[in-house]
């Protein structure tokens, strides 16, 4: 009995660990706070991911492009000083993915973003998260009934490749 | 300019870090550049940029697709001057010469104990540049020595040498024509290989010369054959003595005895002479010289029967503008100057000169050197004459007969600079390697046919620290005379091109990528004095090779053998022999009878005191006492030189062939070299019988909404030169998997060229892909819907759904699918070239051809942004792109104005195994070679 | 000596089997064991490198392992024969043989069921196969045969399962009363309470009647389905309508020969000479001779299809067949499936258990290449001449079918000592 | 559709109230609805056995339990149905849109669970009348049983909705997707529990009618026990495995440490409750009853502070947005007051203006000085008081000054462009006036 017990609650255990490998909300190298941004200054999610709406990646902004702002706002904070070392050390910033999909699939935001979808579907309420935390599964079930809901094609090719 | 530059470099820079954002979307990170990349440039969007083929000296246009920053795929330039948009099967490859895993990295010096050790390029010029100075006090000469060069880089070595006092010598080419230019020289004063007109000619003869494949400038030729082909009154007859790629395509082909190709050139051209158009009379002198033949006799002599030589000599003689091509293996032997002087007379005689045979847009071999060139040049090397040597782009080690003793005399120069990528014979024997760029990473200009100006453009940072040839230059100039390079290759480069083109066309030719500038054509007139001498023993007897000869013929995959190291090109078959790994000897089947030999067994060849082991390959349609090796199958040949021309001899007399009883394991991809009558390329008189499978469908039939996309494939004109094949390789991330799996038959080309040959050793070319069935067999037995069809028609596989039992792959009767046998992988930085609109498939997994469906996605997803449907045309399979004849189409099916459509409803287009009642999406149009209703084979 | 005696004896007899295991039992044990992890590891190495270290290539996609399989489908079918269909037809012999019979059902079951796991391509991917309800609205292709293979096997399985346990039960109630301690307890449970009370009995024969009724038709259907994987496809030399029945017969007459195989050793190890008479194997002997013919006709009847069809393929395929690079396999398996079986037409050979054991070995032989042939061959010479190839396996094949019989064998040796290895209550019913 | 949908959750706090509430709610009601699940399967159960095995006691059993489960019409009503009502008001308000799971749903829950409950009452009924069970009576009570199983297993349906708000908007499209295998896991996960429960109920309620004789009685009392103690250890052993399902079948955004630590603590209490049973001998005084029906109520607690952390995570972001929107809103609020006495002669429409200003393009703007973007008092003067133009351009900023970063196009509603606009032109004006 206490075996079986046991047995139980190491499953238990091994899915709490898978649960942590799974990341749904990782660390990034600069502590970007969505909740200014998007919230605050309400800049249109495009004014940074700048290829949302003409290519499959949504794409991350050109550290110039922060700098443009950050030359003069806040650049005493931390956060900011990491950046403006990225700039002078021209290092491009290498961002943990939190929506990451496998290779065998074929996705495009532009398609999505075109077909009038908002942001917040698939990423949640970016706007009120400190911390970027994945919202959706990105499981094959998540993406398909969504399609099957709002009749988007089904033909397996259009996301298989 | 500065700011441009940086973001030049960032963008490069940013690329590589963005192809791990954006490339594998498995990658943990993604990236914010430092800048937005160069306008133009969206991650995960290819675009193009134009350069130039560097891979033979054919020089075509190339327009290189890039993804992210990294070129992935090299296509045609279309409306480029030389390939218009075709790109040949080397082309192709050329993309794994600069991700190739083994190129040199870094100048690398030989120590004293021999070995190779890297040193910094500041090292290697302080060396260089002393040893200059050390050589020319020590009263040695420095000579430089590169293979065929052009364009700006040419003018830039003789400013070097000038500068330096090195002494510029002949270039080195294997393939030089000097007998063609020679021939051209003594007759009409232009010695250099002159453009041939084949799209304005209505009768074309080729003697030896192999245009499909090798000679000169193959694409371009390929490309104007099928325009000319397309016209109904054109024909085209070729001469051979062995059996090349082209002479298999030719509309007939005329097996001539070796060396003997002057009589049936000396006849014909008697016969224009006598009842031909005769424009422009032959000086009284020659038509004395010229011997006479009758019919017989030169049937006799030649070996080709007197009704194909009368006939002949009729078209000949009524054609309108006939056009003889002489060169490759006819002009390769004792006689082949009067060979080359023959054609060059008929031209005369029958006026196409300039307008088939123009000299004012020559090919560019006027430079070229000779083999007797580098026989001096051996000779000195041994004499100790010289001080720095250096060797550019060209392998004599490797290519040189054996009798020259080049690769010992090497060792005499003082110092020998080798330039180049891949580590090659002569840069084994070097004393200092310096690295070449590849053109993709390399600034530059190349003039492959005068007056015809194409751009060569960096796409990318170079890999490692290697310069292009120009810069290397330039900063050795600059490291002599003490203060620095004077400005960088580039900025030379673009001085040169504003002076030439002046400042707008400079700007043009950086966009277009190629400049045809105006030329006066130039009157020649034939010296009937000189004539006459050449035509005195034009066919004498004795001249001609004696049998058996082993003919040594330039390779379709590697050229004179530069191309070997490239791995997709031993990866893809022979389209003759499918053989695809290793080397081999083609031998006739008579011949084979005769000496017992069997496909594989290994014979011994050897002449003189040179003797090598080649398994045997039996060839039909070869004549008996021929045999057939490729020229870098064979290590330093021992092959004569004409004292003439300087030309070396393709030919190996009088060899003697042994058994030597083993066997040897060469991957024989083909089953079987006959199609057994059963129909996959009906035979022209045949073909209206289709097998219709009369029977109804058991389940109901696919309706296709919008799309049915469907492929037809023009058999008249497809020539098996497997241009097709290395695109798709390199568009679908197809794994090159080795001649082990080859030897188990495990090949995975999605594409591949069936050769089948008739009775008579003509042999017809299939290109055999997924024939996206509309009742596909591989559908209905997959468990698991991972090969399912969709709406547009196509047999989809969905990788990730597929568990692997094969059954699809057993049930598919045209065996076009492919099985992941093990966990294929790319040697880095091969990896680069990886398509990222698709997934490597893993191990376990079915794969093969969808029409490229990336690309019909990405066409659909452009035509969806402008709400509208895809034009004809606007999409197109990586086979259809890069086919030089343009014998694949690609199109929409229920579109009935979509030029698919049109072809798939012609008299000949038919379905392979109609019978069985697949429905294939892919229509093949039979009939002869040479076009619509046109006689078969000879 | 009288009844009751008798009946003791019987028990007695049966029993005696399940002693203490000898020496060299738990050797034979060990090597049969042995031959099972060999299959383990060689699965693993497989499963790691991919299908390459395999012999399949193209065009053979499928080789030794789909004829492991319908192999050990066939020995599991005259299991459910022997003792279903028998029962049926009231044979008596069948008392003697039914109870090995099905126990080789269930094992040759349990073997076949690996082969299709081990030779799919992503083995970790197996429950694709499935169909089982998910947001993801993948389903399975029912116009696959390989689909309808999933569903026909595991029916059997389960099938025969309980047709063997069903017959156990009342044995069981026997074993239970010869052991005690933990024993007594799990055979106890096995037995359900059986105490043999009319009622029992009576529902117990109704119960088995009908698993009998209902298993005799899978018989045919199963093996049929297994035909169909080949059938249904449209290479030449596969696909053909007399594969059903020609696969059914052949089934039988492997699986008969193999039920020889066992039960001779057996009869001679546990000394059943008693209960396994001459007479039972005569009448075996004459289910393989009549099997055979089957076969023999159905080798003609493939041949004549094929060169009346006069198409080209078909001609070519069975040409090759016979003379092409797997000739040898080829008159194998005539010379064992048609040839040999004649002898059996002499009484004398019939009643002699010793040929039989070796025809029956020769008739295993032959039944393995005959599928190895049908298979191979076919694949090796289909439509497009540029892509025919020939097949040779590998070692790890070898391997991997050596560990299948290393799988049965050992389940058999198992059942020789757990389970009451004849029929007690029906031994003493036919008394 | 509700016609109430358009109804906002007011703030984070009223949202946590909600969930407690429903918390609360479902810790009644569910208790309630398992024991009655639980005791009529049994008491059913035991007339057939007794049937079988021609026990009169079995029948007693059965009856008596009957007897303490339905306690009274009132008692259902209460704990039964009204619970329901609230719980669908609570759906309606924590999950942002009216009623996702529409009323008819609901009301077929409503239904189908009096239905149960009736036939059940009825069944009681003639329980109480005799011994002797009639098949119709049994039929009655099974129909009744199951009819308030499959009322709440609909239930329960939409309670998984609750864990996977990304479902949310396909139900509106398709109602089919209810079902998903965490509805099906935490069904049966209810369904294990509530019969451990009844078991431990048996143990304490059950067993104590004391007519017939003092040996009957003993017999009676350790075959009640055996049967309660069984049940329960049953459902203990079955409980964790769909505990494991459930936590496999949630979404990943619905798990969180604590969601895996309460589920420990169910594994932890079960284990307790197995060991107190085999530890206890039927016999002695009271029995582990107490003990046991105090764990289970403790291991139900577990169960919905798991699944109530469970929520919580799921809707981390949306509660996290009223938050800042709440902010929003009291900083406007201040923002409004000071307003109020500071400026009174400025006329309204550059009131308004100057709150946009405020809100929107102080962030980067400033008249006097260069911020992100340039100083006001520059670059306004240069559309020379042409409104239009400037609303132009801030409808779509186009990069004017190499200088200074584009402005991102705003997207604000056209009267606050055309206040702010104007409010610039007037402010700048009387500055450079000065």
């Amino acid at each position: 009995m206490i075996a079986y017990f046991g047995v139980v609650f190491l499953a238990m255990a091994g899915l709490a660990v898978a649960w942590q490998q799974a990341g749904l909300s990782p660390d990034q190298p600069i502590a970007f706070p969505h909740t200014i941004h998007v919230s605050k200054l309400s800049l249109p999610c495009n004014f940074c991911h700048i290829y949302v709406d003409i290519s499959r990646h949504a794409g991350g902004p050109p550290v110039e492009k922060c700098m443009s702002c950050h030359k003069s706002i806040a650049t005493e904070r931390e956060e900011i000083r990491k950046l403006t070392r990225y700039y002078e050390e021209k290092r491009p910033i290498e961002w943990n993915r939190v929506y990451s999909l496998p290779d065998h699939v074929y996705f495009s935001h532009k398609r999505h973003v075109k077909a009038g979808l908002d942001c917040s579907e698939c990423h949640g309420m970016v706007g009120a998260m400190k911390k970027i935390r994945r919202v959706g599964s990105l499981k094959m079930g998540w993406c398909v009934s969504c399609h099957r809901a709002r009749g988007a094609p089904r033909d397996c090719a259009t996301c298989h490749q | 300019m500065k700011r441009r530059d940086f973001l030049r470099v960032l963008g490069v820079l940013s690329g590589s870090t963005l192809l791990s954002a954006c490339g594998s979307k498995t990658s943990k990170t993604f990236v914010s550049p430092i800048l937005p990349p160069e306008e133009g440039v969206i991650p995960g969007e290819a675009y193009f940029s134009p350069s130039t083929c560097t891979e033979c000296p054919a020089g075509c246009g190339l327009s290189v697709k890039r993804r992210e920053g990294w070129p992935i795929k090299l296509e045609g330039a279309p409306g480029h001057p030389i390939n218009d948009g075709g790109l040949c099967i080397r082309g192709q490859s050329s993309l794994t010469r600069l991700y190739h895993p083994e190129r040199v990295e870094t100048p690398m010096l030989r120590n004293d104990r021999g070995k190779f050790k890297a040193v910094s390029w500041e090292k290697a010029f302080s060396l260089v540049s002393e040893s200059l100075a050390g050589s020319r006090d020590a009263g040695r000469k420095n000579l430089y020595l590169s293979g065929r060069t052009t364009g700006s880089l040419s003018r830039l070595i003789d400013a070097f040498c000038s500068r330096l006092g090195v002494e510029r010598l002949p270039e080195f080419e294997v393939y030089s024509h000097s007998a063609v230019a020679e021939a051209n020289g003594i007759l009409f004063g232009e010695r250099d290989v002159p453009r041939y007109r084949i799209g304005k000619a209505d009768l074309l003869l080729t003697v030896g010369a192999d245009i499909l494949a090798t000679h000169v400038s193959p694409v371009s030729y390929t490309r104007e054959l099928s325009r000319a082909r397309s016209r109904e009154d054109f024909r085209w007859f070729h001469a051979e003595p062995h059996l090349s790629l082209t002479g298999a395509n030719a509309d007939r082909r005329f097996v001539v005895r070796p060396g003997r190709e002057a009589v049936l050139l000396a006849y014909l051209l008697r016969q224009v002479l006598d009842r031909g158009p005769r424009r422009s009379g032959l000086p009284q002198e020659a038509v004395d010289a010229l011997p006479r033949f009758s019919v017989g006799k030169a049937s006799e002599k030649t070996g080709v029967s007197a009704e194909e030589l009368a006939e002949l000599a009729d078209r000949m003689a009524n054609a309108r503008h006939p056009l003889v091509i002489a060169g490759g293996v006819s002009t390769s032997h004792r006689g082949g100057l009067e060979v080359a002087a023959l054609a060059g007379m008929i031209q005369w005689v029958t006026g196409e000169i300039p307008r088939l045979v123009d000299f004012a847009r020559n090919e560019k071999y006027g430079g070229t050197g000779t083999f007797r060139d580098m026989e001096a040049l051996s000779a000195r090397l041994s004499r100790g004459e010289a001080g720095v040597l250096f060797l550019s782009r060209t392998n004599p080690v490797f290519s040189l007969p054996g009798g020259f003793a080049f690769r010992e005399n090497v060792r005499n120069a003082k110092l020998s600079v080798a330039f180049g990528d891949l580590l090659d014979e002569t840069m084994q024997e070097a004393d200092l390697i310096l690295p070449l760029s590849h053109s993709l990473e390399s600034w530059g200009d190349v003039e492959p046919r005068r007056g015809v100006v194409s751009l060569v453009k960096p796409v990318l940072a170079p890999l490692y620290g290697t310069l292009s040839e120009g810069d290397i230059l330039l900063r050795l100039m600059g490291a002599v005379s003490g203060e620095g390079p004077a400005t960088g290759y580039r900025d030379y480069l673009f001085a040169e091109w504003t002076k030439r083109f002046g400042k707008k066309g400079k700007d043009a030719f950086s966009r277009n990528g190629f400049v045809v500038e105006a030329l006066p054509g130039t009157r020649v007139t034939l010296n009937g004095t000189k004539a006459a001498a050449l035509l005195k023993d034009a066919t004498a007897e004795g001249r001609e090779p004696e049998t058996p000869v082993l003919v040594l013929v330039p390779s379709l995959r590697t050229f004179d053998g530069r191309s070997r190291g490239l791995p997709l090109l031993s990866e893809i078959p022979d389209p003759l022999t499918t053989i695809s790994y290793g080397r081999w000897l083609s031998v006739s089947p008579g011949t084979a009878k005769v000496l017992g030999l069997k496909d594989r067994m290994e014979a011994n060849v050897s002449s003189g005191g040179w003797s090598q082991v080649f398994p045997v390959k039996i060839q039909p349609g070869l004549a008996e006492g021929v045999f057939v090796a490729s020229r870098d199958f064979v290590d330093s040949p021992p092959l004569a030189t004409d004292g003439r021309t300087g030309e070396a001899t393709w030919f190996l007399e009088g060899i003697r062939i042994g058994k030597s009883g083993r066997v040897a394991a060469i991957p024989i991809l083909s089953g079987s070299p006959s199609q057994r009558g059963r129909g996959l390329i009906p035979d022209p008189s045949h073909r209206d019988e289709k097998g219709h499978h009369g029977k109804e469908s058991f389940y109901p039939e696919h309706e296709h909404k919008g799309y049915r996309w469907a492929m037809a494939i023009d058999l008249a004109l497809c020539n098996g030169c497997s241009a097709c094949v290395a695109a798709c390789y390199i568009e679908n991330n197809v794994p090159v998997v080795g001649k082990k799996d080859h030897l188990k038959g495990r090949e995975m080309s999605w594409l591949r060229i069936e050769p089948f040959y008739g009775e008579t050793g003509n042999v017809d070319f299939l290109p055999m892909l997924c024939q996206q069935c509309d009742s596909a067999p591989c559908e209905t037995v997959c468990p698991v819907f991972a090969a399912y069809h969709n709406p547009e028609g196509l047999n989809v596989q969905v990788y990730n759904r597929c568990v692997g039992t094969r059954y699809c792959s057993n049930n598919c009767p045209y065996k076009v699918r492919r099985f992941n046998w093990f966990w294929h992988t790319w040697r880095k930085p091969l990896d680069r070239m990886h398509n990222p609109d698709l997934e490597v498939r893993g191990a376990g997994v079915m794969e093969k051809c969808t029409f490229c469906i990336q690309r019909i996605r990405a066409a659909k997803d452009r035509a969806k942004d402008d709400s509208r449907k895809v034009r004809d045309g606007e999409v197109t399979t990586a086979c259809a792109q890069s086919c030089p004849t343009g014998a694949i189409t690609f199109g929409n099916l229920l579109d009935p104005e979509s030029k698919v459509y049109r072809l798939a409803h012609l008299a000949r287009a038919y379905r392979v195994f109609e019978g069985l009642g697949t429905k294939p999406s892919v229509y093949y149009l039979g009939g002869a070679k040479g076009g619509p209703e046109k006689e078969g084979h000879g | 000596m009288d009844k009751p005696d008798k009946l003791a004896r019987v028990e007695q007899d049966v029993l005696s089997a399940m002693k203490r295991p000898g020496l060299a039992y738990l050797a034979a044990l060990g090597c049969t064991a042995a031959l099972f992890l060999g299959l383990l590891g060689f699965w693993g190495y497989q499963m790691k490198t991919g299908m390459g270290v395999s012999g399949l290539m193209h065009p053979v996609g499928w080789g030794v392992y789909i004829t492991n399989f319908v192999f050990w489908v066939g020995i599991a079918h005259s299991g459910t024969l022997i003792s279903a269909v028998l029962y049926l037809f009231r044979a008596r012999f069948r008392t003697s043989f039914n109870r090995p019979a099905e126990a080789m059902t269930v094992f040759a079951l349990l073997v076949a069921g690996l082969f299709p796991l081990i030779h799919l391509g992503r083995t970790w991917k197996f429950y694709y196969l499935f169909p089982y309800p998910t947001q993801r609205m993948l389903w399975v292709n029912f116009r696959s045969p390989l689909i309808w293979d999933v569903f026909a096997v595991s029916t059997y399985l389960t099938v025969s399962v309980v047709f063997f346990y069903v017959g156990l039960i009342p044995d069981f109630a026997i074993v239970r009363r010869y052991k005690e301690g933990l024993a007594k307890r799990i055979y106890g449970f096995l037995s359900l309470g059986w105490t043999g009370t009319r009622r029992q009995w009576k529902n117990y024969n109704q119960l088995y009647l009908f698993l009998a009724a209902f298993a005799t038709p899978l018989v045919a259907s199963v093996h049929s389905v297994v035909s169909w994987d080949f059938a249904m496809s449209i290479i030449p030399g596969w696909h053909t309508t007399i594969f059903a029945p020609y696969f059914v017969a052949g089934a039988i007459f492997s699986g008969t020969a193999m039920v020889i195989t066992l039960v001779v050793p057996m009869r001679k190890i546990l000394v059943l000479d008693r209960y396994i008479t001459d007479d039972h194997f005569e009448s075996i002997a004459k289910i393989l001779l009549f099997t055979s013919l089957i076969v023999t006709y159905s080798y003609i009847v493939e041949f004549g299809l094929a060169f009346y069809s006069g198409n080209p393929f078909e001609m070519e395929e069975f040409r090759y067949r016979a003379l092409g690079d797997y000739t040898v396999m080829f008159w194998i398996m005539i010379f064992c499936n048609s040839l040999a079986p004649l002898t059996l037409f002499v009484r004398s050979l019939r009643r002699n258990v010793k040929y039989l054991f070796v025809l029956s070995l020769l008739v295993n032989v032959g039944m393995w290449v005959e599928r190895f042939v049908i298979i191979v061959s076919s694949l090796a010479r289909d439509f497009d001449p540029y892509a025919w190839g020939t097949y040779t396996p590998s070692i790890v094949e070898v391997g991997i079918t050596l560990g299948s019989f290393g799988l049965f064998f050992t389940a058999y040796l198992l059942f020789l000592k757990t389970l009451p290895v004849l029929s007690i209550t029906e031994i003493k019913e036919h008394l | 559709m509700a016609s109430w949908g358009n109804l906002q959750p007011l703030s984070p706090e009223f949202y946590s109230l909600l969930r407690h509430g429903l918390f609360l709610v479902l810790f009644l009601h569910l208790l309630f609805l398992g024991f009655l699940v639980g005791g009529s399967t049994v008491s059913l159960l035991l007339n057939f056995l007794g049937k079988e095995k021609r026990d009169p006691s079995y029948l007693r059993f059965s009856q008596e339990l009957m007897r303490t489960v339905l306690i009274s019409k009132s008692a259902l009503f209460i704990f039964g149905l009204v619970p329901l009502l609230l719980v669908w008001f609570v759906y309606a308000r924590v999950l942002f849109v009216a009623s996702p799971l529409p009323w008819q749903f609901w009301a077929v829950i409503l239904a189908v669970l009096t239905l149960g409950f009736v036939l059940l009452f009825l069944y009681r009924q003639a329980r109480e009348r005799t011994l002797e069970l009639f098949p119709m009576t049994a039929a009655a009570g099974a129909a009744g049983l199951l009819a308030v199983i499959l009322a709440f297993f609909l239930f329960s349906a939409g309670y998984g909705i609750l864990f996977n708000p990304a479902k949310l908007p396909l139900l509106q499209k398709q109602i089919r997707f209810f079902l998903s295998w965490n509805a099906v896991v935490k069904f049966l996960l209810f369904l294990a529990f509530f019969f451990g429960m009844t078991g431990g109920l048996i143990l304490l309620l059950c067993g104590r009618s004391a007519e017939g004789g003092e040996g009957m009685n003993a017999g009676y009392r350790g075959l009640v026990h055996r049967f309660g103690a069984n049940l329960a250890i049953l459902a203990t052993f079955v409980l964790p495995v769909f505990l494991l399902l459930d936590l496999v079948t949630l979404p990943e955004i619905a798990l969180s440490a604590e969601v895996f630590v309460f589920s420990a603590a169910v594994l932890l209490l079960s284990l307790a409750v197995c060991l107190t049973l085999f530890l206890s001998d039927g016999k002695g005084k009271g029995g582990p009853g107490g003990r046991v029906v105090f764990l289970f109520v403790l291991i139900f607690l577990a169960i919905l502070l798991h699944d109530d952390a469970a929520v919580g995570n799921a809707y981390q972001d949306r509660i996290a947005f009223l938050t800042m929107q709440k902010a929003a809103v009291t900083a406007e609020a201040g923002k409004e007051a000071h307003r109020e006495e500071s400026a009174s002669a400025e006329k309204t429409e550059t009131d308004a203006g100057q709150v946009v200003f405020e809100k929107i393009c102080a962030g980067c703007h400033r008249f006097d000085i260069r911020v992100v973007g340039p100083p006001l008092n520059e670059r306004v003067p240069t559309y020379g008081g042409d409104v239009e133009k400037l609303k132009a351009f801030i409808r779509a900023p186009v990069k004017v000054n190499p200088g200074y970063p584009s402005m991102p196009k705003l997207g604000l509603p056209e009267e606050e462009i055309d206040a702010v606009a104007r409010y610039l032109i007037a402010h700048v004006k009387e500055e450079t006036s000065k």
